[in-house]
């Protein structure tokens, strides 16, 4: 998972080692006052037709992760790699292959798509940049693209303010799928939609993930969504990780902050529960020392506030950053 | 404080670069100054070379800039030299004279502008869709685009000579002597009254459309129905809450206002013979008279600077974001 | 497409009503003037058959040098206008799309000049250039470029930030094609600004010219109010040369104003931007 | 018991340019003093048009269009300008969806409680400062925060001040319009927590509104699901999980995402277009069970079991026979 000495090269995608995106914050001094420590020395790799769940609070630095992959933030130190090269280094052929095999899904349905546009002109567009222009073949890439997504062909005249929320996010992933992207890095695709509709979305997830086995990192603030979508889930807290593991492990998660994201979200556990976990996430200007959480975990230990727990491989492939499983 | 520090440093290095420009644009002017002297004044070849000494054309170019810097930055009040028309009067002494008409109808009109635009702004708002708004936005768009001296003239001719209620022209009708006494002042604001509303009829309406368009953004904003859930008389919904949010960017425009007005300002004078520094920067300007010129711009510079950071100041003080950002 | 919103627009029918008719009287000003703008005739007439609006102090027809005065004033009003605007949103766009470190030093730039006042520099300019109409018109597009580079580039960075953009970017497309792509949505924004430019431009114009810097071998608003201005003709009770010019410049802005603010709700309209509730 | 607040047969309606936006079509619902009332509505179903209606907050474009609204027994729709000032915050408070600006950014945060205390009880600044401070202890913000501004504060500390502002002149009905949609989940449950304790201290009736039918089934006592503008069933919480009726409800039960389902499941088809709505059954076309008859009869909502209203004509016969 994290470095891996038999790096099997053809099965990664995308290494992320030892990312840090930070966000300088000008206040009052004449010189930068502080940073906003969006996310703070990641390393992950991304495999070939995975699903990777990526979960935390907002302010947690997990879109701004997702951001950083696809070259939307440019990353403070650290490096990501698509075959072994840096992004940021790619040049010409190179970068327009990783364009063409990495894709995003935003958050916000409504204003993910050009409003002047149809939905014909904003599916054709990714078409149009990678050197397709033969008008018949745009047509049928746009069609089948259309019906994969389950939406009529008729749909291609129509502009997106005719569309429902629901709607556009298909139209959205379409857009992702067009070009059979290898990974599609997908910011809440599904907490702008309505909650009787997010099946459909995951459902659709799922097919093309087998249909064109292109992996997904699944950035979502819902544990419970992630959790029976993905195959690996990485939990993430103020820009760190702190627990790795693999859904077939699920809900046993080790991690103090994984138990209380899950407990938030299951009703049948009492409220006092929840109540001991102090406060709210602080703000990634000012991190806490040691482990980021202990101003607010229960089990918080002296060692916590000093020391920052390493990720540890508690069992394969489950990795937890907490010095209670040290 | 620091960001204070911060501000200043920057602005002073601009306020320098600027006075440093001002000080080469005569030199690019077409007609140099030794051309000028020479045929305006049909002068002899050595009165000319004699000029050119006391002016101090004659030094390298390097010396003369620092000279100019020496006495204008670092001296207060800054010295120009001589102006060239009218010979031996310094420039400071010429600008001085007639910088407090300037400065009296510009203030006070700055403030009439602020207010009525900014107030009438607020109930247009208020009022949004009703006939009264209809009428001031008409009224204002019509203000906005008329250009200002020809705008003066239509209040001469309506109050001057029409009703016969204002004088069309001059600061204080020239039968008084200028003293100090109560008589004086009376036609001094009986003759600054048609230039200022010359004035404020173009300057407002930029405020009125600014204030009626945010507030109605404002309006939209969920606080504002906090405030009516919470039952909070709607007068003061739009005075306390709403105007508040709403004048802010009021108060920016304020700041860079400085020299829009100065154009209006130049024209009201130009209309009205009004004795104030614009009238005389005109006359400089078309006379060549360089050194007036550049004490003109000297002073719009550092007033355009010193209001800008007035702006920022209020606009602190006014929006707490800022303050604790 | 956005014409058929126009016209439901009440603001946008009168704007380009009076666009339309100024252009026509511009370009048919040859058959409509009633007599030669040059030839002085019996000065102070009042309004009579012969001279629609009467004479001026040295006896000109007042109506027909309104008509050959739009063409200029027009002219140089839309010209500078369009220069202005071609120069800001370029250079708005480039500090919107380019370094950090290349924005900064083009937003300083432009801050000097927004500095000093515009009245004072566009006299210092004239001089600087002479008279003439071609000068007026460099010499406006110099100062008022920065105003539109500012509005323009603080358009652009807020749609930068659109999700819509951002998938494009994603999609490996270069500067250039982002341009493309965000010309449509800042044309309403264009537009809106060509019309206020055109507003100042002839305000100004006519400002120069009425301070004597026009240029005197033409006629346009500006050069009446001036020989009305200087010859004192309201002094002797003739107010129709001083009224005219200025009540067209105002009237040619009222409606520019009106068809700006059209053109802007109509794209608010189009793009679904403004939420019923 | 005398319901505190009774609406019958409420409509209101958008007049937008792009046509009538039919928000609320004939609800009729009761709050019981001291009852929590769980609404359950996705987009489009006028839920907090309806809440909104309660306090007349309805702004141009939209307009109440008929009905009534009885609170503690007098109609608000009827009410004057001067009379409803009696009532709003007095009688019904609310807590907004949009904690990060439902409280004016200029204003220090004491104040704005100090406003609404003002309006309604003649006591000088001073009382009224200290009468802020233990409401805002009381719903666990910290006194020395009183003076800051609502940028300086969290999403969940600014929530926590809109409800002590919504309980400062103690209302006997609160309504809370998604309170806690715009927050983290553990912050969620903090809230929820808190409104639970108030409710229990204070006795007022909550009307809780939410697009999450977990949350409602978890806080309330009772459950009115919304629909397109109507409210499709109505029943104690218990009968709403136990054996919900509406294909609606059961369909928005199923669709969750439970650690025990195995399956996505979803409604099919989109959201109601609230300017054309289909005749009959609003429901009809994302309906597994729906016939022509569905399309041609408008169904009323009937009491087929004791508290269990429901708006489907087929569950209807099925429960006559």
């Amino acid at each position: 998972m994290l470095q891996k000495i038999d790096v099997d090269y053809n099965n990664t995608i995308l290494d992320v080692v030892h990312l840090k995106v930070y966000f300088p914050v000008r206040k009052w001094g004449p010189f930068k006052r502080g940073y906003v420590k969006a996310v703070d020395d990641v390393s992950l790799s991304v495999e070939k037709n995975k699903i990777y769940g990526l979960i935390g609070e907002s302010g947690s630095g997990k879109t701004t992760l997702g951001r950083a992959i696809v070259m939307l933030e440019r990353p403070t130190d650290g490096k990501i790699l698509f075959m072994r090269k840096n992004l940021w280094e790619l040049k010409g052929h190179d970068l327009k292959y990783f364009r063409r095999s990495v894709q995003m899904i935003f958050q916000d349905p409504f204003a993910a798509l050009n409003p002047l546009w149809t939905v014909f002109k904003n599916l054709s567009l990714p078409l149009f940049i990678h050197d397709i222009t033969d008008k018949k073949e745009i047509q049928r890439l746009c069609i089948q693209a259309l019906t994969e997504v389950k939406l009529a062909p008729h749909y291609l005249e129509k502009f997106p303010h005719e569309l429902s929320g629901g709607e556009r996010q298909r139209i959205c992933i379409a857009r992702a799928l067009i070009l059979k992207p290898r990974l599609i890095v997908a910011d809440e695709p599904t907490s702008m939609i309505d909650a009787s509709l997010k099946g459909d979305i995951c459902k659709l997830l799922v097919e093309l993930k087998e249909k064109y086995n292109t992996s997904y990192l699944f950035i979502s603030h819902e544990i419970n969504v992630a959790q029976k979508l993905s195959e690996q889930m990485l939990i993430m807290y103020l820009g760190k990780i702190v627990e790795v593991l693999t859904t077939h492990q699920a809900g046993k998660y080790l991690h103090p902050y994984s138990k209380l994201l899950m407990y938030g979200m299951d009703y049948s556990i009492p409220d006092e529960v929840i109540l001991r976990f102090k406060g709210e996430i602080p703000s990634a200007l000012t991190p806490p020392s040691g482990c980021r959480f202990h101003t607010r975990c229960i089990y918080a230990t002296p060692i916590c506030t000093t020391q920052e727990p390493p990720l540890v491989e508690v069992e394969p492939g489950h990795f937890v950053a907490c010095f209670l499983y040290d | 404080m620091k960001y204070f520090l911060r501000r200043l440093s920057l602005v002073f290095f601009a306020w320098v670069f600027a006075l440093i420009i001002l000080f080469f644009l005569p030199r690019l002017m077409p007609v140099g100054p030794e051309a000028l002297l020479a045929d305006r004044f049909r002068l002899p070849e050595e009165a000319v070379l004699l000029m050119r000494k006391e002016f101090g054309l004659d030094l390298p170019i390097t010396t003369q800039l620092l000279r100019f810097l020496q006495n204008v930055v670092f001296k207060f009040p800054p010295d120009f030299g001589y102006s060239y028309i009218n010979y031996p009067v310094r420039v400071k002494d010429i600008i001085l004279s007639h910088l407090p008409w300037t400065v009296y109808l510009m203030m006070s009109s700055l403030m009439v502008t602020f207010l009525l635009g900014s107030v009438t702004g607020i109930i247009a708002a208020w009022k949004r869709g009703t006939k009264l708004e209809g009428i001031l936005s008409l009224l204002a768009i019509f203000c906005l685009s008329s250009p200002v001296f020809w705008l003066s003239y239509i209040l001469i001719i309506v109050f001057a000579f029409v009703f016969r209620v204002f004088p069309p022209a001059g600061a204080y009708s020239v039968t008084i002597t200028s003293t100090f006494s109560l008589q004086f002042i009376g036609s001094v604001l009986r003759h600054s009254v048609l230039p200022m509303l010359a004035i404020v009829l173009t300057q407002a309406p930029s405020y009125f459309l600014l204030v009626r368009d945010n507030m109605s953004l404002v309006f939209k904003e969920d606080y504002v129905i906090t405030a009516m859930a919470k039952g909070v008389k709607e007068r003061t919904i739009v005075f306390k809450h709403v105007a508040r949010n709403a004048l802010l960017p009021a108060v920016s425009l304020f700041g860079t206002q400085v020299g829009l007005m100065l154009g209006g300002q130049i024209m009201v004078e130009a209309v009205f013979s009004y004795p104030g520094v614009g009238k005389l920067i005109v006359d400089a300007i078309l006379g060549l008279d360089y050194p007036v010129v550049i004490g003109f711009f000297y002073i719009i510079i550092t007033l355009g600077i010193i209001m800008s950071i007035v702006t920022d100041f209020v606009y602190i003080i006014i929006d707490p974001r800022v303050r604790y950002g | 497409m956005i014409r058929k919103y126009i016209i439901k627009n009440k603001k946008g029918v009168f704007g380009i009503s009076v666009l339309f008719l100024f252009g026509l009287i511009a370009v048919l000003a040859p058959y409509l003037a009633t007599r030669n703008p040059w030839e002085s005739f019996k000065p102070n007439l009042g309004i009579s058959k012969e001279h629609l609006l009467g004479t001026d102090l040295l006896g000109r027809d007042v109506f027909s040098q309104l008509i050959w005065g739009s063409r200029i004033s027009l002219l140089v009003g839309v010209g500078s206008a369009a220069g202005i605007l071609i120069f800001g949103s370029l250079v708005g766009l480039a500090s919107a799309l380019s370094s950090p470190f290349m924005d900064e030093i083009l937003m300083r730039f432009t801050d000097i000049i927004l500095y000093i006042p515009k009245l004072p520099l566009l006299i210092f300019l004239a001089m600087m250039l002479g008279r003439g109409f071609l000068n007026v018109v460099l010499v406006m597009i110099f100062t008022m470029w920065p105003q539109t580079a500012r509005i323009i580039r603080s358009e652009v960075l807020s749609l930068k930030q659109r999700p819509f953009v951002e998938a494009v970017k994603v999609l490996g497309v270069g500067t250039f094609g982002l341009v493309k792509i965000l010309i449509p949505h800042i044309l309403p924004l264009l537009l809106a600004s060509l019309t206020n430019l055109t507003i100042w431009a002839v305000v100004y114009e006519a400002s120069l010219s009425f301070l004597g810097l026009g240029d005197p071998s033409v006629i346009t608003w500006g050069t009446m109010l001036y020989y009305a201005h200087v010859s004192g003709v309201i002094f002797i009770g003739n107010y129709i040369p001083i009224v005219a010019p200025g009540l067209c410049i105002t009237i040619f802005g009222v409606g520019m104003h009106y068809l700006a603010s059209a053109i802007q709700d109509v794209y608010a309209q189009r793009t679904r931007l403004w939420k019923p509730f | 018991m005398e319901a505190i607040l009774r609406i019958n047969d409420l409509y209101v309606s958008y007049f937008t340019n792009f046509g009538e936006v039919k928000a609320v079509n004939g609800v009729t619902l009761n709050l019981n003093p001291g009852e929590k009332l769980g609404v359950a509505g996705e987009s489009g179903s006028g839920k907090s048009t309806l809440a909104l209606a309660i306090m007349r907050l309805i702004r141009p474009p939209g307009r109440i269009i008929r009905g009534a609204i009885y609170i503690n027994g007098k109609d608000v729709t009827k009410m004057s300008e001067r009379e409803l000032r009696g009532v709003r915050w007095k009688q019904v408070a609310m807590v907004f969806q949009g904690a990060m600006n439902a409280l004016n950014p200029t204003h220090r945060v004491a104040f704005q409680i100090m406003e609404a205390i003002r309006i309604h009880e003649k006591i000088n600044k001073k009382e009224a400062f200290k009468k802020a401070i233990n409401l805002l202890s009381l719903v666990g913000v910290d006194p020395a925060r009183a003076k800051d501004y609502p940028f300086q504060l969290s999403g969940g500390m600014k929530q926590r001040v809109m409800i002590a502002m919504a309980i400062a002149l103690n209302p006997s009905v609160l309504i809370a319009d998604e309170p806690t949609t715009a927050l983290d989940v553990v912050t969620q449950r903090k809230i929820l927590a808190l409104l639970k304790e108030l409710h229990d201290r204070l006795k007022f009736s909550l009307l809780m509104i939410s697009h999450d039918i977990d949350l409602l089934l978890h806080f309330c006592d009772s459950i009115a699901v919304m629909y397109a503008g109507q409210i499709v069933e109505q029943s104690s919480t218990k009968n709403i999980v136990q054996h919900p009726m509406h294909p609606y409800t059961a369909g928005l039960l199923k669709a969750r995402f439970r650690s025990n389902f195995k399956e996505f499941w979803s409604i099919k088809g989109s959201p109601p277009d609230l300017i054309s709505l289909p005749p009959g059954c609003r429901f009809r076309p994302r309906c597994d069970m729906a016939s022509e008859e569905c399309a041609r009869e408008n169904p009323e909502l009937i009491e087929v079991k004791p508290y269990h209203f429901v708006r489907c004509l087929k569950v209807q016969d099925a429960a006559e026979n």
